[in-house]
């Protein structure tokens, strides 16, 4: 296993995307004033959310639906429930976190980091390996339930201010990224084989290469995050950070085998429990728990797990998942 | 030409509450606002840049507002709330207008 | 025909570009944060334009330039010249609407959507229908003319403030999409069969994508547009805003028999007459018109027809089409 | 450090119309301008946001010129029918400058 | 609503330059500072616009701080030399601020 | 060889690259409201360093490295150090500019134009005409070391103000195109034909495409540059901006000579030396020449050398290094 492991890890790290992603981070550190402006930033953003989200339709109206794919939501979500009292526990045994901040950072490990399933998806693609299409379904369904979690937890800890709204809630679901993933996913179904053929040259080969421009400036967002951020990667939230991830990836690989999913399935199930939110998340509970301290949550999950996972956890994940699975 | 004098309130605010506090300038029924972007800042929480950014979170916009001098009190108190919590500064200065019926 | 309209009805309504077009209206009015930035619209709009225009260049150099490209540009000028007098007349007779906001509604559907016709090509290509490479060049001649129109009636109707001037002709002759159209059609016939292939991957291949994404800010724009203008809505002018392109159709079908265009380009004059403009008359009248209330014509040509023609209008004139020049 | 008193007008207008303005400005030679984006807004003629447009219409942008106070009364005078018929506000507060034979 | 008087220092200048001026900015330890795009202007130095740019020669940025009255002139002090060559103009007006703890 | 050149130089300017250029700049002359976001205007500049950057590397990792490359870096930094030298001199014997300006007008001459490197490669792409994948790295060599000799002369004249402190040169050799250039180049290399093979459609199909629209951007620039930089094109000044490109192609084909290239690579280096930065120098003088005027060397640059290079230099170029290398 340990080589089915190695050869993918080296093979990963000499992946365009990946050195993109180095490139980007040096680039930052050195101080460079390479940047990629905003609005560039969120147009690679929707397009690659929109390409996924599609060709995961695509491929579920091609392989039908079955019983896997309500088991594999229903893991989805209950590892998204479940993560952040994980997460919260782990924090509050290790770190001198306040409850709020505690209840914050868990909210991050429990919902899903896109960019990163995005990665792994094409990893995956890249040796070949084939996965469930509604897997980007799952995904959408990690993204959010992880803040529910979060706001119970900080309410019983005291330190939630206020009960949230159904205002908060809309903002939460109707978030724009699910809303292009999850809407992708369904005009994949709906748009069939024809469609597929269509959009091929945009949503397939040029997936690659706008991947590529778009961890270039994740690696400059990890940079600027890792130097403005340091104070909160002192030992143990540093090593939660690590951990973390691996203690999700565990747990989703158990819920992967006695739902039958194949061993792509399986890594994609693993690097989700083991991502953190970035995005998401983090705009939610500046509406939802301003108390608490924005940056340690996107530190930790930016800054550590999301380059822990990219470079490393990917194909560990993978060599397990076809060693479990396989 | 006459002018007349009114408050300017400039709010620099996290831009995921742009929202709330544009849905609450519009059911005070004030007679207008108008949003601005902010590339970069720092603050007491830190130092911030909007390039390279996908979402909301890490970044400030800047809403302001002219109103009546008799009505400001009433809007910060208000709005004081919503900021209090959050990161982000509000200030107030005077500005002459031409065309006093419009505010 | 009922059932040549039905089915690429259906069709029509499957292809991913509508799809997206409703998913972006859908966010809308479900109020998500989902937004396209400003300067990544506008490089979506430069990329069709381009696109389009290049496209019908090399095709034109291709087929060559005959009779027919004079007779339909002049038909489309007459169009554009004409239907401002006949909207104006309908508004009129129809709606409460003060003579230089009629004027200026009129000015919309006397131009043309470029969007539109931009989706009724996208739509012939799918169903493999061909069409005349000068009906890009229709569709330039028909943007500005309109505009004409309307301060005419403006000025007759004592609501034009003071006569146009050299300055504003400038421009709306010289309106950005205007150039980028025309010029990339000079260019498409000038850099040939060469030109051509380089440019393949670049304006063909990754067309479909691309409108998916302009498509889904369409409808992001239509959704605000129809709520914040929900109150011109009201019965006379929305179902003018319905008939309108009908009747615009009708003509321009009527004009395309004569001229002996192609069932394709048949559609295309019919799509053209029947589509108003919502991005550059707006802006025009702006400065031609400034008394007029800008969110009336917005919200008829946008929320109304736009959406109109894309979903019904398009499968519909290209039935007709196929009826009337097949 | 010695600081000299202006006057600083703020034209928010529709940005079809910007071009117009500036025009106006360079014609009157004023010493300088500067152009502002705005992201949204609301004022009587309703509420607007700028992601998403592709053309200028529904859109606004922010001329900022800081003038001397004698010129002020003729630029407003000037500016004053451009913007009448047009959606727009205009405001001016006093400001220092620190380099008085720049302006 | 009690509010304290501040001042507001505003630099146009050269995006070039915008590095240096936020890194002085930092040292100084000011408690805040804001950046704000500009899309086009006019000066001394001629008129600019910032579509089409690919670098950031050619274009300027509005840096605002808000600070202590009794800071003002060194601020002035310390940033006139950085700007006095170059492209840009800087000015200053009162505000208000409503939480003085924070700035 | 007159005939090598006028054919070519013909073809040229009936590519679609040089033709979007013409329409920017009659655009821009006509003072048309066509407008590139300035997002997007360096996403594209991004995407173009990246694809030129990276598939030079893929070409230095299928060619091998060869004495030849370290020979042609050296001559490319000898160039952009002794170009300032001459440019000046002649600048100060033919013009009335100011030493500081004379000074900081050469260091754009003896910098690189990086968009005119790239339109060279694509003129030889579509000529088959093959070059060495180093000359990217000549052209990042070749960006910043003019700055270093305009200080030097800016001194000696008594010009500069102060000594360029360690932050400047960060700023300049940091400078964000530079790093993505050189980024990509080593990503190219490392990532190998797999990685080239994925990346091909976004790096390689769509590099025509993008490039049109950057140079239709371009041509705005231009037009825009020209009509405010109008003062500085007085007969002395202008003649320099066509006649020092002439003079940098020379020694750039007299030192391809003994290094051995390609007649490709000798054309490139040739365009190297004729081209004048536009961008990253004249950010750089900013800081490190203040007093210089900025709008002489970028209205020489930017509003003649480049349209020339562009439209004669590099057919020109190409015909010269056919004879000598061929
Ligand atoms: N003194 C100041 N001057 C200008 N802008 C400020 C100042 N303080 C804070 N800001 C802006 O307000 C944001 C939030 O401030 P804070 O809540 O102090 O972190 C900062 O990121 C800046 O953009
Ligand atoms: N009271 C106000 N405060 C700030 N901005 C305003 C105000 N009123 C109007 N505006 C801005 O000016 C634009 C045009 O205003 P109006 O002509 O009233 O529709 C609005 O869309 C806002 O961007
Ligand atoms: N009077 C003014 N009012 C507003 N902005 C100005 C003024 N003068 C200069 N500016 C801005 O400052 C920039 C630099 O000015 P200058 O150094 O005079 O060329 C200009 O391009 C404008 O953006
Ligand atoms: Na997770
Ligand atoms: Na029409
Ligand atoms: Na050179």
């Amino acid at each position: 296993m340990l080589q089915n492991f190695i050869e993918p890890a080296l093979h990963n790290l000499t992946s365009p995307a990946i050195l993109f992603f180095g490139l980007g981070l040096v680039a930052s550190l050195l101080r460079s004033d390479l940047a990629i402006p905003e609005a560039t930033a969120k147009l690679l953003a929707v397009y690659l959310l929109l390409s996924i989200g599609f060709r995961g339709g695509t491929e579920l109206a091609h392989h039908g639906i079955d019983g896997r794919m309500l088991a594999a939501l229903g893991a989805g979500a209950a590892l998204s429930f479940a993560t952040p009292f994980a997460a919260f526990a782990v924090l509050r045994a290790t770190t001198t976190l306040r409850p709020v901040d505690a209840a914050a950072v868990a909210a991050h490990y429990g919902s899903i980091s896109i960019v990163t399933f995005i990665a792994a998806s094409n990893a995956l693609d890249r040796q070949s390996i084939t996965y469930e299409g509604f897997m980007v379904g799952v995904a959408a369904a990690m993204e959010t339930l992880a803040i529910v979690a979060a706001l119970l937890i900080a309410q019983r800890n005291g330190a939630g201010s206020s009960r949230p709204t159904a205002a908060l809630w809309r903002e939460v679901i109707l978030n724009g990224s699910v809303v292009v993933l999850i809407g992708a996913l369904f005009i994949g179904i709906v748009s069939g084989e024809r469609g597929a053929a269509l959009l091929r040259p945009f949503t397939n080969e040029l997936f690659p290469g706008f991947l590529c421009l778009f961890l270039l400036d994740m690696g400059l967002l990890v940079g600027r995050g890792l130097e403005q951020g340091r104070q909160h990667l002192a030992l143990p939230a540093g090593l939660f950070a690590l951990g973390m991830p691996l203690l999700g990836a565990a747990a989703g690989g158990l819920l992967a085998m006695p739902i039958g999913l194949s061993p792509g399935g399986t890594a994609l199930l693993m690097t989700l429990a083991a991502s953190a939110s970035y995005i998401a998340v983090p705009a939610a509970l500046r509406l939802a728990l301003p108390d608490a301290n924005p940056s340690i949550g996107l530190t930790l999950s930016l800054g550590v797990t999301f380059p822990f996972n990219l470079v490393v956890g990917i194909p560990l994940y993978t060599a397990v998942a076809a060693w479990i699975a396989g | 030409m006459e002018t007349y004098l009114k408050k300017k309130v400039e709010i620099i605010i996290e831009a995921p509450l742009m929202r709330r506090i544009i849905e609450h300038l519009e059911a005070r029924q004030v007679s207008g606002y108008s949003v601005f972007p902010v590339l970069a800042g720092r603050g007491h929480e830190g130092s911030w840049r909007a390039d390279g950014l996908v979402g909301d979170t890490g970044r400030m916009v800047a809403v302001m507002c002219i109103v009546d001098a008799t009505e400001l009190d009433l809007l910060l108190e208000e709005i004081f709330p919503l900021v209090q919590q959050q990161i982000g500064i509000v200030t107030v200065s005077d500005v002459q207008v031409i065309r006093r019926d419009h505010f």
